[in-house]
């Protein structure tokens, strides 16, 4: 990497000048952080008396043997605190904010999975908590704002753009350019300005690092493939991070394929052609834009993977050919979360199923001595409205019918 | 060269003021409009706003005069043909002001031989630092058109004259933190922030963000070169029509 | 223990006669798995791999800080796979059912918790399911029969007696003596026909054994109080088998007070003088019954404390004066939640709630350098329903409102 | 005793009637109705059922029955003193059944007394096998009453010879697995386990659950002592009123 913060053409800190001195102390703090071991220390112990690090790894023994191919592993994320891999990077954030002796902290959330876990960061941390949230989003994950508030976190309905979760991250970026002196942006994925990308990896490569330790003491030896859905690219790089250096275990992500990548509506950065390169939030990378360079609508049943832009470094792995990347619709999705429910008991988000989608495309053409390792990122119970109108269950109609009935009464 | 026009002009006056619109609000016809009121109400420079789906640094008045004009399907050709339009026939300096995205996808070269080609005189894009600007400055300096800077209250003294290095024209010195179409407190703190600028650079200066009546105007006498009046033209625009536009810029001015 | 089963005179096997050779097998079949360490260690991999065991322990340090008494320490049961201890004992009995060579498992269910474990498992193991559950907890706990049915099981609605948890239990055992041969029962709780409750408290134990070693490492010295919720039993037997030995370690459990213990609306057996002495669902312990010894309604806030018995190791162990008990009424529990999700960003179930409300009245009368341990059976995002009606939350019903009018569209 | 009267009973017939109701169902009054047009019918014991909240080893139209009684505030008080006035009058045996907290609750010694002051001649509780009942088994025995026990198809040989050693007056033999109220097969499965049952003791034996009509009596004539018919009466009852109920009796002793 020539200039730092850059992975090839990549990534970069697209700063309004307010900003650029918040950025030089983050960048240093981080560094500092990075560079102390007692710093990681810290956080794996935070990791493992609070959350529930390491997570498993699970041998999905049914899966394997309904599809015949290879040895399907499953990383368990979903058993982390708050339900997703969004804990690691939020708890780590939240180490540095202490570090830096901020008191408060901003996020932009999506699916509110982001949101949840960084108000309970700052619940257990004692910061003030402000969650940008686009209005949209507000309304179809009511429950998460729910638990939110609970938390004692503000959650701020975006009404501006197209109120969905980049809208959410422009906003926080304006509360941020008010507030940094008290404030630390705590942005939920692997993308945004130098050192976003690069610190939310770091904190997420404990996924891989956990992965490879138990593939080599469960199974003897590095798995063959791993797959992991991408949203904004934060579990998929927490766990890439643990072979990177391991040219023999290939690395594959699977973005949001929405309705199909011919389709228009999806969100398929990588995936699809659809996507070109630009520069918004901060950073440089593939973004789903016009030609004039107007962000588009992304579609997809996971609301944690419907976003416009992709972590750079991912960019950058594609270029190199080191990360190869592919598409699951809609339909695939809660096709293969249904048969994983089914089967291991295991109820995978809808973001995360994205990655057994491609899994088990590829798994029957492997052999038995093969090794496949799926990030499940989160658990689904979080989804159960939008599931249960994917499966179109009547019950659950009813069950909410009724409910409305009891508060209007 | 910009700095030159802005050197002269003061000579004349305490104080120029300079303008902003968004291109296409709140239509296309009415933004040329607003531009031609705003030249004959007596401004000396000249800001027009590419719309941009994510305008990070804006705050919710300019947020919202995007929005509206890219709903009406404004683009990048058509801004640059009518920024053509609201140059012709005036004499003062216009600047182009947008995000980064815009210039990039547009190909920064084309976009500056365009920008140049429709008598645009400079650029003001807040989302690229000089660190992140190499293609961006040699597109602008090719076809001689100013690339201006921001200072703001965060900015070190060290960093202020880094930036003075790649600025031209002038520099466009933030008022206080935040984003655009707050209020901004006119102070000692601010008096003193702007002799840091001073002592940076050269260049005349500009301040923004929050200036709304000739109060703050008069305030900036003495102190800054360009009083820049953003989200309030929209603010009066919103809520007293087009019309209301060259009474309230000859208010400032008066 | 003169009789086998007995827990001073509590416990025993009040078994119809055809169930009687049904016993008989079982437990062979769990003294021989009990007997067998590689069962054990086949139990610990299990926990290990598919749930995320050990569980961590929490030093609450806000909440520490907050009453200025006691350090508080909770047992995270809410990080297991399922979200909540029940867990442990459904995977024990999974292996046991396999060893057993049975094909089907059975269920009781009130919050759902234990039913969506059941089925969790019977998906993992192969196994065909029936929930049992009361038509008026089905209709109460939707999500959790949405997601039992999205498992594979058959979720039957019970509409016999008062149509809660312990007519689903009495359904069950009436499927029970119609399969026994093809189906194990998996009882839900320490409590039922002997061996039930030994094995259950066996699985749970798991529980206390990782938190006594935990204490130790952590902290050093063993705590000197030990909380936990009481319903069946099973998570308290769980977290006290831990501490049984240490006769300087107090345990101490915690039913659910409803209304208050002088209001009749409760379903507190052990820290009450309502309950008598009875045998029912097949064994001797504490009931809330009339002095015919017809069972009594109960009620909780928390479902799965809303039982008319308890586990009969429990009223032994109130007797012998080695367990304390008291009471937590539905207010003191919303309270105690909402405070400990402010302060630790964590969400205990209704039920671990009300553990923490007497420690909480305990703590401040304790010194910095005394210890307790909480026992947070279970996560409480479960129970968004019942709490978001607890909070009167009027965002959240206009959220229902919408979706319901989406559903009448 | 119990026994006695059933083998004096059968060398008058070839297959002995029981049967049950259960008390306060469909009301105390109607309940007592059943009795006295079962016992006019030509039935030669009676089990009254003390209605339970939790009757585990009864199926739907048995527990409907139970819970509907204790709806209507059935005691156990009452149950008494109603199977007082039922038993008196008639000469055939009466027995309780019900499941083993009534009698706890109420007191096994006082549940003892006052039934045997009833003139109840034995007690039917599902839910004690032989190994729980030593209290219970003490107070039958103290009052003379006959504690009966159960045989089911899956209680080995060795099992039958040991709840033989507690069982008085008769054994209950459970035509299969289930609760009451289903349908049995009566088939040469059934023969073999009566004939095991047979095997295991000298008392009398009944076979219940599942009896239903003239050709179920008839095929067990000579295998067992004893019908039991149960839930089917319920059944008449809810189906045809209690007038039903005789014409139904004789139908079967046909
Ligand atoms: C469970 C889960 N997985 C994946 C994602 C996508 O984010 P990322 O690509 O950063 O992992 C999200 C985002 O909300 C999520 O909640
Ligand atoms: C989270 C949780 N805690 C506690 C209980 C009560 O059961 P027990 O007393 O057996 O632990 C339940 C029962 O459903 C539960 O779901």
């Amino acid at each position: 990497m020539a200039k730092p913060g850059y992975y090839g053409p990549y990534g970069g800190a697209f700063l309004p000048e307010i900003l650029v001195a918040t950025f030089d102390d983050f960048r240093e703090a981080f560094a500092s952080a990075k560079a102390d071991p007692s710093f990681w220390q810290d956080y794996l112990d935070l990791m493992s008396t609070y959350s529930c690090r390491p997570t498993p790894l699970t041998h999905a023994e049914n899966l394997t043997k309904h599809f015949g191919g290879a040895q399907i592993y499953i990383k368990r994320e979903d058993l982390n605190h708050t339900g997703a891999h969004k804990a690691n990077n939020v708890m780590g954030q939240g180490l540095l904010v202490k570090r830096m002796g901020k008191t408060r902290v901003i996020a932009e959330t999506g699916a509110g999975q982001h949101g949840v876990a960084t108000a309970t960061m700052a619940a257990k941390f004692g910061f003030e908590c402000t969650i940008y949230m686009g209005e949209v989003d507000v309304l179809r994950q009511r429950p998460n704002v729910f638990w939110m508030e609970r938390l004692g976190a503000t959650v701020i309905p975006v009404t501006e753009g197209t109120r969905i979760l980049k809208d959410a991250i422009n906003e926080a970026f304006r509360d941020w350019v008010r507030n940094m002196d008290s404030t630390h942006y705590v942005m939920g994925t692997a993308c945004g300005p130098h050192p976003f990308p690069e610190m939310v990896t770091w904190f997420q490569s404990i996924i891989g690092l956990e992965t490879r330790k138990q593939c080599l003491e469960r199974v003897g030896k590095l798995p063959d493939r791993v797959f992991a859905c991408v949203g904004g690219g934060s579990n998929a790089m927490g766990i890439f991070s643990g072979f990177l250096d391991d040219g023999d275990v290939e690395l594959v992500g699977v973005e949001a394929g929405g309705h199909g990548v011919d389709s228009g509506e999806h969100a398929a950065r990588l995936a699809s052609p659809d996507a070109s390169v630009g520069v918004a939030q901060g950073y440089k990378t593939y973004f789903l834009q016009d030609q004039d360079g107007q962000m588009r609508e992304t579609h997809s049943v996971a609301a944690g993977l419907d976003y416009v832009g992709v972590s750079p470094i991912l960019s950058h792995l594609r270029e190199t050919g080191r990360v190869r990347f592919s598409a699951a619709t809609d339909k695939e999705v809660v096709e293969a979360l249904e048969l994983t429910i089914k089967k291991e008991g295991l109820i995978p988000a809808l973001e995360s199923a994205h990655g057994f989608v491609q899994a088990f495309k590829e798994a029957p053409d492997m052999s038995p001595d093969q090794v496949i390792v799926i990030n499940q990122s989160g658990r689904g119970d979080k989804d159960i409205f939008t599931v249960a109108d994917a499966f179109g269950d009547p019950k659950w109609e009813k069950f909410i019918k009724d409910k409305a009935e009891e508060y209007h009464a | 060269m910009l700095d030159h026009y802005i050197r002269a002009k003061r000579a004349e006056k305490d104080i120029l003021l300079m303008t902003h619109i968004v291109l296409g609000y709140p239509t296309m016809d009415k933004s040329l409009q607003i531009v031609r009121a705003m030249v004959e109400a007596g401004v000396d420079l000249m800001e027009l706003q590419i719309p941009f789906s994510e305008p990070i640094a804006d705050g919710p008045v300019i947020l919202a005069a995007n929005q509206r004009s890219l709903e009406q399907g404004a683009t990048v050709a058509e801004c640059m043909e009518q920024a053509k339009q609201a140059v012709s026939g005036h004499t003062i300096p216009f600047l182009f002001m947008s995000y980064y995205n815009i210039l990039y996808k547009y190909g920064l070269d084309r976009f500056a031989a365009d920008a140049g080609d429709a008598g645009i005189t400079g650029t003001i894009v807040p989302d690229v630092p000089p660190e992140e600007g190499e293609e961006y400055l040699q597109a602008m300096d090719t076809r001689n058109l100013s690339p201006i800077f921001i200072y703001a209250p965060t900015t070190s003294d060290e960093r202020m004259r880094y930036i003075a290095q790649y600025a031209r024209g002038f520099v466009y010195c933030v008022a206080r933190k935040g984003v655009t179409g707050e209020a901004t407190a006119f102070s000692r703190e601010l008096d003193e922030y702007l002799a840091r600028c001073r002592a940076a650079t050269d260049l005349p200066l500009a301040l923004g963000f929050g200036v709304k009546n000739q109060a703050d105007v008069d305030f900036l006498k003495g102190k800054v070169d360009i009083a820049v009046i953003g989200s309030e033209t929209i603010r009066v625009i919103d809520e007293q029509g087009v019309g209301a536009v060259g009474d309230y810029i000859r208010g400032l001015a008066a």
